[in-house]
């Protein structure tokens, strides 16, 4: 019988010309998830929709959506149409902002400032993705340094900064953001020489990005936990290899992949967290508008000009599915047993 | 068995000790929360100001303060409101829960009954048609804002669809108490039942076909179906059985942010007076009292709904019963 | 809980209501009308319902049929709505030592709604506890009474020794006052003079009410539910115009709902008369629907744009002037509810108030009535204060058109090369931080509702120096705006009012006219009050003062 | 005694599995996970599938209950179980069968059973699923079954949940579920492998008493030749989705005539005699079912590769015995020589 | 083989135990006895087999020797130097010459890098090697194993169990260490994957002198590579002494009733005479009393459950904790 122990075959992948890293492993698998691929195309759309929003107030809607504009009137087929318009039969009471024209002025009509909803929609979702967008990385960054703090040191650190994490998970999240934001809101950030003015979008990123970080914070620390008593982390403490080193080169990546399938809910679910606290009026403050700040102004016209409110809603929605989906897709392609579990309204 | 009750225990009132200090030290970061020149009126002098500080205490140390607030929230029972003044706050919060009640118990009702529903369904069509369109309607639903889906009902069922015979039923918005008239009640209650239970129904239905779906990989599954197991016997009682833990929990965290305010949106949309509403306003006023109330209640919940959802985790799982 | 509802008080105009005022018709099927439930709804409860500490117009409305004091407001409609008559006094006294004592003859025969009768010591106990419970006013409008001094010191032993003097056996109540004032009976006529009982707690009553002597009282009142008042058992009318008897059995007083909803109600029947203003898009539907439903009033109120005059770059008086010429105030009139719910204003007395004297130089024309912005003079002016670039936070509240007006000005300010933001904080906050130095606000969106027909409750109120605390919540004198020259003319003319009236309020007008001249303020405009009723109410009875009298409208 | 009891029913064949074939469509192309499988079981035998992971033995037993579920399986061939062929039952008929004729206990009794129910339940069901018993009826034969096999107090043991029971008595509860009904066959795939050898010791002894017991055949699904050659009667040895080898066990064990055989049995080291220096070790891994060889599969790592390795070879039979190897073509392989021959070629 | 004076490795009466269980659960934290007075000494060159049933404490043993656990009590001196209270940072020098290979060759290779970057790791962390040195050690240590250096730039999912189990090896031995603790190196591989490994054990051992503490359950591949063997029952070693004489006249009867247990492939296929204990070993977290293994003893008697029997020399290099040893040296003592 042979004695030769060489194991010269590879099984399965053997004939892989470069051996693909896991990353490029999942991104392949995300690629090929039409559905993904799909969603980030959406995104993607409403991205470059949003950072255009300059040329098209500029060339389509030819108005400046941030300022109010009461007195002026445009030209629909030929008539010259006021933009607010006064109540000219029974009593002369009141105004109401022009509807939608679907035409390139006022495509979804105007607000109560007379300005272009439309236009306002195309910067508002700017403000949108930037918050969610920020405010995700703030809620990643905090998680993960509290959550493989706590779980990769263990111990009194582990036992305060849980504690933490208890009390502000029984702190319902929509309490919590609106008392952060009537308070920063009227009163802004001083911290020594840096200012943050309370109209700053920083607000908001910080707010949202806080309020969700025991979300994700408690379960990276159960898995840097799990990690940190992983058979790996204990051959490389068996080899000498100094924690910290451990922590960069062991735990940190795997913990990526979870803040990457994180990502896109967050994402997803801050932008519907910005969106009602702007709704509430303590989100992105005005003349700046956000998807939520549109609605809110449409609360205002809702049974006069729906499409105000239903406009900027329907934005909402697509944005979020997207996300949401490309978020499945993620979770399919990196990492398939993650799981986020947040509380809504 | 009494020193982890104990335990819990400490651990529940650590947590709203905790909350309620962070509530206090927001609540006194904010300029202009000083409430003895609300409270004092709009063209009071210096002096005037100064008695009223005095007399509501806002000249002590916070740390007095909030002793005597929480004295007062718990012990003597008599806190007052600083906006509605004389308003008892704990009676508030007592009037409101059943108006949240309603609210959050008809809509884990309808969540429920069709998140299973729809769990059941997908993931007995895994991959087919039905679950993709059923999973694509849940994440539909998960993706709406609550605030917005109730504007939305509103605009259909009060204006634009009102005078038609599919909504001229819904009455005004509002609250009739269910020992006031049931019939109104219900109806003004169903629309946001039903605004309320959107998100949950996608979130439900999506996590239950998940557990299912991963459940029906589970060996036991196998040993089910090799017993000669009906398909429906093995969905119900057996996946559906080992499914209910993670959904189980789930709700019991849900429904206990929901009976403490986390409902708010909805109630707001709705002019629902329940705690949410009570909470938001107390929180646009700045007005201390009711928010260390409402948000003392609402983190009670929360911690009650935690505690109960170990229970039933227990219950429903002997494994964890048996604390490895 | 919305700040107008706060600051709004009542108008005691001295010109004629609106035409559009019905008048009353009181007319000998009335007793036909009586019986029947008032449902009236705001969005929300004004807080304590002690009238020695209520400053709201929204329960000074329900204190106004409920509770009497020594004198009242005429309960009808129209101009004469303003008079101040005797109520539980027999008669408004002449002045005595030239106008600083006052005798009350206390009307015999009155009972509290628990069935003790009024007395003269229950007026000395009313006026003590008005310091006692920390009124609002008792350092600004009660310090004349002599022995205030040492009420507000120590509140806790008020006496008001030889200030207020009850004589049991010739049935009267003497007042002392340290100088004559002019507005004393308006003062004594407002809910903060209403009489309790003696025995009533020195401290806040909060959500119970008094024992109180109106054809109504206050049977429950739950601040997130809503109020009842039914007929109070002891009353009987002594006076139709000061204390007149009601129509309907019981009013019930919800709150909760949004103004959109309430809108609704009403148009369904299922309410009769909301408190709040209906949303302005609403406007047109309700007035081509339901026509005879909306009563439009004058009210005596500014919505205005105070600006530092202490900080950057509102210490300019040129970038206040640029504000002033660049405001269209037609817009903002359109913001409010377009012109039939608000007249353009330059100035700091509203239209139609004692001591006003048309004046507007910040128009297109400048003479006595707006007509247009002046861009170009704004823009000039601009240039000129050397601001261009400066940034500024315009502070606004979150209620009502208050978002809207700041969203404007905002734009306004841009306009003029500003760097502009908006800053909107909750409505409760927003008035005390606004008024506090501490907060450095540059400029904020303001109202001021008159609690009384008195010039001075504008121009010594709002622009005096002894108004403005610097470091203070309580600084109502928001603009830092104190002229000395012009503080001693005010000074002055508050001493001409008690002997000659006429002659002062002609110096108000000039005043008035002077302080438009240095712009502290941007005035915006006068807004009306508009009541949107059920079809069921009738006999709509509007006081200048107290607007709708929910004693005089009936619903059967 | 097994010798006699196949002699006593030469004919008795309970099941009958001809030609089966599983493979699963997917991205990649068809994966054939069984090729060509033919085998009988007969009344009251024991016969063990061994083979390593990946063989497909455990495929084989699902396939036999009709418990692939995935949509993607493609199965032919015919299992033929007292005449019926069980592909083409409805799956109803079918269901009747499970639990009830043919049983089947998996190897980790703690996943296989379902967490929440007593064990004592889970048996009741089984009980009430195929016979019309009221449920005290149920219960009180749950406990019985549950003291045949040999747990200690049944009666408690019947009320405790799986995860309370130690790994052994988990094992006995999930026969005893599976022995319920009387079934005339139990497919156990390695039911002993989770275990403790004291406990696998306990269990193996268990189950040889089953067919004195309840009359059942066995079908065992096992890798260990150690656990073969303790309980069975007849040996199938299985490599990559293929049969290598089957006969009885004396045979296969005692003489193999497949390469693979020869190789795993030397694989393991002896308990007793001589220690070799060096283990006789087989080379390479195991292939997967994609990177399965053309022709023989054992080819790449066989000592005796020849040429006609390149196609597969079928079944030959040397008396007793049948091996899918070339070098059994002409009778039964005589390995001393081959390897000498081998030698010779590598030192020319 | 003659033993060498001087252990290695000694281990002297090793305590350690785990809590388990949760403060807010019912039943709260318990104690789990896993090592309870295990005394143990490894000489240089020898292979010291550790068997037991899952549970025994074997695993936890071969981690405490190594200092990867921290033990409650007793004394741990590696090559002279006692390393009981050190830190991991103290031991961090150490480790170049104490290592482990574990069993799960899955779980133990971090999925998300190269396998030379893996076996690189502590040729790196030691900072013994310059880089163009680290590439030819690598190729080096992969020849070692006998796999091919064209793997290193691949993924750990690539690879069979046994060739994974070979990359923990390859990077067990990369700082040429002297002791190796391997756990059950072996036990989730296929039987024909198993006998390579076993052997590449062995040849490791001889091409580089290595000494081993090799834990196994399967009693077949202790004999096949162990000099000495350890049998350890509920958290103590049972019995110890030469690999053939336990294993041919087992002094404990525990030792006794596990081999007997052991299923052979008999090619006769004939059923030996076995002998089959009752039951399962109890729970670590509540030992029976005295001898612990006295529940399921076959030859036990009154005094075994109330004594503890200590571990004594029987006189052919081999102790045994038992009050009535099979092999009737017990009457010697009693």
């Amino acid at each position: 019988m042979s004695d030769a122990t060489t194991d010269a075959t590879l099984p399965k992948t053997a004939a892989a010309e470069t051996p693909e890293g896991p990353w490029r492993v999942a991104l392949r698998k995300l690629f090929r998830d039409r559905t993904a691929v799909g969603a980030i195309i959406v995104l993607v759309l409403i991205v470059l929709a949003c950072c255009a929003a300059p040329l098209y107030a500029k060339y389509v809607s030819q108005s400046d959506p941030f300022q109010s504009n009461l007195d002026g009137s445009i030209t629909l087929d030929g008539n010259s149409v006021d933009i607010m318009q006064a109540d000219t039969a029974g009593l002369g009471l009141g105004v109401t902002p022009i509807g939608p024209t679907w035409h390139g002025q006022y495509f979804f009509g105007a607000d109560n400032q007379g300005r272009d909803v439309a236009a306002r929609m195309l910067y508002g979702g700017q403000n949108s993705l930037l918050i969610s967008f920020f405010a995700t990385v703030v809620t990643l960054v905090l998680a993960a340094i509290i959550g493989t703090i706590a779980g990769f040191i263990g111990g009194l650190t582990d036992t305060v900064l849980a504690r933490l994490l208890d009390v502000l998970w029984a702190f319902p999240v929509y309490l919590l953001a609106i008392s952060l934001s009537i308070v920063f809101i009227s009163k802004g950030i001083q911290i020594g020489p840096f200012t943050i003015p309370s109209n700053s979008l920083i607000l908001p990123i910080m707010i949202i990005g806080i309020v969700y970080v025991p979300y994700v914070a408690r379960p990276i620390r159960g898995q840097v936990m799990s990690l940190t008593r992983s058979d790996f982390v204990l051959a490389a403490r068996c080899l000498g290899v100094p924690s910290f080193r451990i922590l960069v080169r062991d735990i940190l990546p795997n913990v990526t992949t979870t803040l990457i399938v994180f990502a896109p809910l967050m994402m997803a679910l801050n932008m519907l967290t910005e969106s009602a606290l702007s709704f509430l009026s303590i989100g992105v403050q005005p003349p700046n508008a956000s998807w939520g700040t549109i609605i809110l102004d449409g609360e205002d016209l809702l049974y006069t000009q729906p499409m105000v409110a239903i406009a900027p809603g329907l934005a909402i929605i697509i944005t979020v599915l997207a996300l949401n989906f490309l978020g499945d897709g993620v979770r399919d392609a990196f990492d398939p047993r993650a799981k986020l579990r947040v509380k809504k309204d | 068995m009494l020193l982890p009750i104990l335990r819990r225990l400490a651990e529940m009132l650590f947590v709203m000790f905790g909350i309620s200090v962070v509530v206090f030290g927001i609540f006194f970061a904010t300029p202009g929360a000083d409430p003895a020149a609300r409270i004092a009126g709009r063209n009071a002098t210096p002096e005037v100001l100064a008695q009223v500080r005095h007399s509501f205490g806002f000249d002590e140390p916070l740390p007095v303060q909030y002793v005597k607030v929480m004295e007062k929230l718990f012990i003597s029972r008599d806190l007052t409101s600083f906006v509605n003044r004389g308003e008892k706050v704990i009676p508030a919060v007592v009037e409101s829960t059943p108006v949240t009640l309603s609210l959050v118990f008809g809509a884990a009702v309808i969540w429920v009954v069709f998140a299973i529903i729809m769990g059941m369904i997908a993931a007995a069509t895994r991959g087919g048609i039905p679950d993709r369109l059923l999973m694509f309607l849940g994440l539909v639903g998960i993706s709406m804002p609550v605030f917005w889906v109730g504007s939305v009902a509103n605009l259909i069922t009060q204006s634009r669809f009102h005078h038609t015979f599919l909504f001229s039923w819904v009455p005004g918005l509002g609250y009739t108490p269910l020992t006031q008239n049931p019939g109104m009640w219900f109806k003004q209650l169903v629309i946001p039942w039903i605004t309320l239970a959107i998100l949950y129904i996608g979130l439900y239905g999506r996590v239950l076909r998940a557990n299912l779906v991963e459940a029906y990989q589970e060996d036991f599954i196998r040993t089910a179906r090799a017993k000669g197991l009906s398909e429906r016997r093995i969905m119900v009682r057996h996946a559906l059985r080992t499914s209910l833990i993670t959904f189980v929990s789930m709700f019991g965290l849900d429904f206990g942010a929901l009976v403490g305010g986390g409902a708010l949106l909805t109630e707001v949309v709705f002019n629902l007076p329940g705690v949410g509403r009570l909470t938001y306003v107390a929180l646009q006023s700045l007005d201390l009292p009711f928010i260390m109330a409402t948000v003392m209640y609402s983190s009670f919940f929360v911690v009650v709904a935690n505690a109960v959802v170990d229970i039933a985790y227990a219950w429903l799982d002997p494994r964890v019963r048996d604390a490895r | 809980m919305t700040l107008r509802r706060w600051l709004h008080s009542s108008a005691l105009a001295l010109i004629a209501a609106s035409g559009l005022a019905a008048a009353t018709a009181v007319t000998a099927q009335a007793a036909d009308h009586m019986g029947g439930t008032l449902n009236l709804t705001g969005a929300s409860a004004a807080g304590t319902i002690d009238p020695q500490i209520n400053y709201t117009s929204q329960f000074w409305s329900v204190l106004f049929i409920t509770n009497d004091g020594l004198v009242a407001f005429k309960h009808v409609s129209g101009e004469s709505s303003n008079d101040v008559v005797p109520d539980l006094a027999t008669a408004i006294p002449a002045p005595q030592d030239g106008g600083k004592t006052y005798v009350f003859t206390i009307r015999k025969g009155v009972k509290f709604s628990n069935g003790k009768d009024v007395t003269p010591d229950d007026v000395v106990a009313t006026f003590q506890r008005i310091f006692k419970v920390s009124n609002p006013n008792a350092g600004s409008w009660y310090n004349v009474i002599v022995g205030a001094d040492a009420c507000l010191k120590t509140p806790a032993t008020c006496t008001l020794a030889g200030g207020v003097v009850a004589d049991d056996a010739a049935n009267t109540v003497t007042f002392h006052l340290t100088q004559p004032d002019s507005e004393f009976f308006y003062k004594l006529a407002t809910p903060f003079g209403d009489i309790v009982p003696a025995d009533t707690a020195a401290k806040d009553l909060g959500t119970s009410p008094a024992p109180a002597t109106g054809p109504y009282m206050i049977t429950s009142y739950d601040p997130q539910k809503n109020m009842i008042l039914k007929r109070n058992p002891y009353y009987k009318e002594w006076s139709k115009d000061a204390q007149p008897a009601g129509y309907v059995d019981t009013i019930n007083y919800t709150f909760g709902p949004k103004p959109e909803d309430e809108v609704t109600a009403i148009e369904n029947g299922q309410q009769d008369w909301m408190f709040d203003s209906p949303p302005s898009d609403r406007l047109p539907e309700m007035a081509s629907k339901f026509p005879n439903s909306i009563h439009i009033n004058p009210l005596f109120a500014i919505y205005y744009a105070p600006m530092n005059v202490n900080i950057a770059p509102f210490n300019n008086k040129d970038a206040r002037l640029a504000v002033n010429y660049a405001l269209n105030r037609k817009s903002a009139v359109n913001i409010y509810g377009g012109p039939r719910l608000a007249v353009p204003n330059c100035q700091v007395l509203p239209p139609g108030f004692p001591g006003y004297k048309a004046y507007c130089p910040y128009t297109k024309n400048p003479g006595s009535k707006w007509s247009a912005p002046d861009m170009v003079k704004a823009k000039a002016l601009m240039k000129a204060s050397g601001q261009i670039g400066q940034p500024v936070t315009v502070i606004a509240d979150d209620q009502n058109v208050d978002p809207a007006l700041g969203t404007y000005l905002v734009s306004v300010l841009n306009e003029l090369g500003f760097k502009a933001t908006l800053k909107v904080i909750s409505a409760n906050i927003q008035f005390t931080y606004i008024q506090n130095t501490k907060n450095n606000v540059q400029i904020s969106i303001s109202q001021w509702y008159q609690d009384y027909p008195a010039a001075s409750d504008f121009i010594n109120v709002l622009l005096s120096c002894g108004s403005f605390h610097p470091g203070s919540d309580a600084s109502i004198n928001i603009s830092g705006f104190c002229d000395k020259g012009i503080d001693a003319e005010i000074n002055k003319n508050l001493i001409t009012a008690v002997t000659d009236q006429k002659a002062a309020n002609a110096e108000w007008g000039k005043i008035d006219a002077e302080l438009v001249d240095q712009a502290p303020w941007a005035t915006m405009f006068t807004p009306k009050q508009l009541d949107f009723v059920s079809a069921r109410l009738k006999n709509f009875t509007f006081s200048d003062q107290f607007h709708m009298i929910y004693s005089q409208v009936w619903v059967q | 005694m097994p010798a006699d009891l196949m002699t006593a029913n030469p004919d008795g064949t309970l099941l009958d599995v001809r030609d089966l074939c599983v493979s699963f469509r997917s991205e990649r192309g068809i994966i054939r996970i069984l090729e060509n499988v033919s085998f009988t079981v007969r009344e009251r035998e024991i016969l063990s599938i061994v083979g390593e992971s990946g063989s497909g033995k455990s495929m084989t037993s699902l396939a036999v209950m009709r418990l692939i579920t995935d949509p993607n399986a493609i199965i032919t061939g015919s299992i033929t179980y007292k005449g019926r062929d069980l592909l083409k039952l409805s799956p109803k008929e079918m269901r009747a069968l499970r639990g009830r004729e043919i049983a089947m206990i998996f190897q980790d009794p703690m996943t296989a059973m379902t967490p929440v129910y007593t064990i004592g339940w889970q048996i009741e069901e089984q009980l009430r699923a195929h016979q019309n018993l009221s449920r005290r009826a149920a219960r009180a034969r749950a406990v019985e079954l549950l003291g045949e096999m040999g747990v200690p107090a049944p009666a408690k043991a019947a009320g405790r949940f799986p995860h309370q029971l130690s790994g052994g008595l988990r094992q006995r509860a999930m026969i005893a579920m599976a022995l319920s009904c009387n079934p005339s066959l139990l497919i156990a795939d390695e039911p002993t492998t989770a275990l403790d050898v004291t406990v696998q010791a306990q269990i193996l002894e268990l189950l040889l008493r089953l067919r004195t017991d309840f009359g059942s055949s066995v079908m065992l699904i096992t890798h260990d030749m150690g656990v073969v050659a303790t309980v069975s009667d007849r040996v199938m040895v299985m490599y990559s989705g293929i049969i290598a080898e089957r006969g009885p066990k004396p045979d296969v064990l005692g003489g193999p005539t497949h390469p693979y055989t020869l190789g795993l049995l030397h694989s393991i080291p002896p308990m007793h005699g001589e220690k070799p220096h060096r283990l006789p070790s087989i080379p390479g891994s195991p292939p997967a079912p994609m990177g399965r060889p053309a022709g023989c599969p054992f080819q790449p790592r066989c000592e005796f590769r020849m040429d006609a390795c390149a196609s597969r070879p079928p079944l030959f039979r040397n008396g007793m015995q049948e091996a899918s190897c070339w070098l059994a073509e002409k009778g039964m392989p005589d390995w001393a020589h081959e390897r000498a021959i081998r030698a010779a070629g590598e030192a020319a | 083989m003659t033993i060498p004076s001087k252990p290695m490795l000694k281990a002297e009466s090793l305590h350690k135990t785990f809590k388990v269980g949760s403060r807010f659960r019912a039943g709260g934290i318990q104690h789990l006895h896993a090592l309870s007075d295990v005394s143990l000494e490894v000489y240089p060159g020898e292979i010291v087999g550790l068997v037991g049933e899952s549970g025994c404490g074997k695993s936890t043993l071969g981690r405490c020797l190594l200092r990867l656990y921290d033990v409650d009590d007793g004394r741990i001196t590696f090559k002279d130097r006692d390393i009981t209270g050190l830190s991991q940072r103290e031991l961090r020098p150490l480790r170049a010459d104490m290592q482990m290979v574990f069993q799960d060759p899955y779980s133990s290779l971090n999925p998300r890098r190269r396998v030379g970057d893996l076996i690189a790791e502590p040729l790196r962390v030691h900072g013994k090697h310059s880089a163009s040195d680290v590439q030819a050690r690598l190729r080096e240590l992969m020849e070692l194993v006998n796999l091919s250096p064209d793997f290193l730039t691949r993924f750990p999912h690539e690879f069979s169990g046994g060739q994974r189990q070979r990359i923990g090896i390859a990077r067990a031995i990369a700082l040429s260490p002297s002791l190796i603790v391997a756990d059950e190196p072996v036990s989730a591989l296929d039987v024909s994957v198993q006998a390579q490994i076993v052997n590449l054990f062995m040849d490791l051992q001889e091409k580089l002198g290595l000494t081993y503490v090799f834990i196994a359950h399967d009693l077949s591949v202790v004999r096949q590579i162990a000099t000495r063997t350890a049998v350890m029952y509920l958290g103590g070693i049972v019995e110890l002494g030469e690999t053939d004489r336990v294993l041919h006249r087992p002094a404990h009867p525990y030792t006794a009733a596990l081999i007997s247990a052991v299923p052979e492939p008999d090619p006769q296929g004939n059923i030996k005479a076995r002998t089959i204990l009752r039951g399962e070993p109890p729970s670590p977290t509540n030992p029976p009393s005295g001898c612990r293994f006295h529940t399921r003893c076959p030859v036990a008697e009154a005094r075994c459950s109330a004594e503890v029997p200590l571990l004594r020399a029987l006189g052919d290099n081999r102790s045994v904790a038992c009050h009535f040893p099979l092999d009737g040296s017990a009457a010697a003592h009693a």
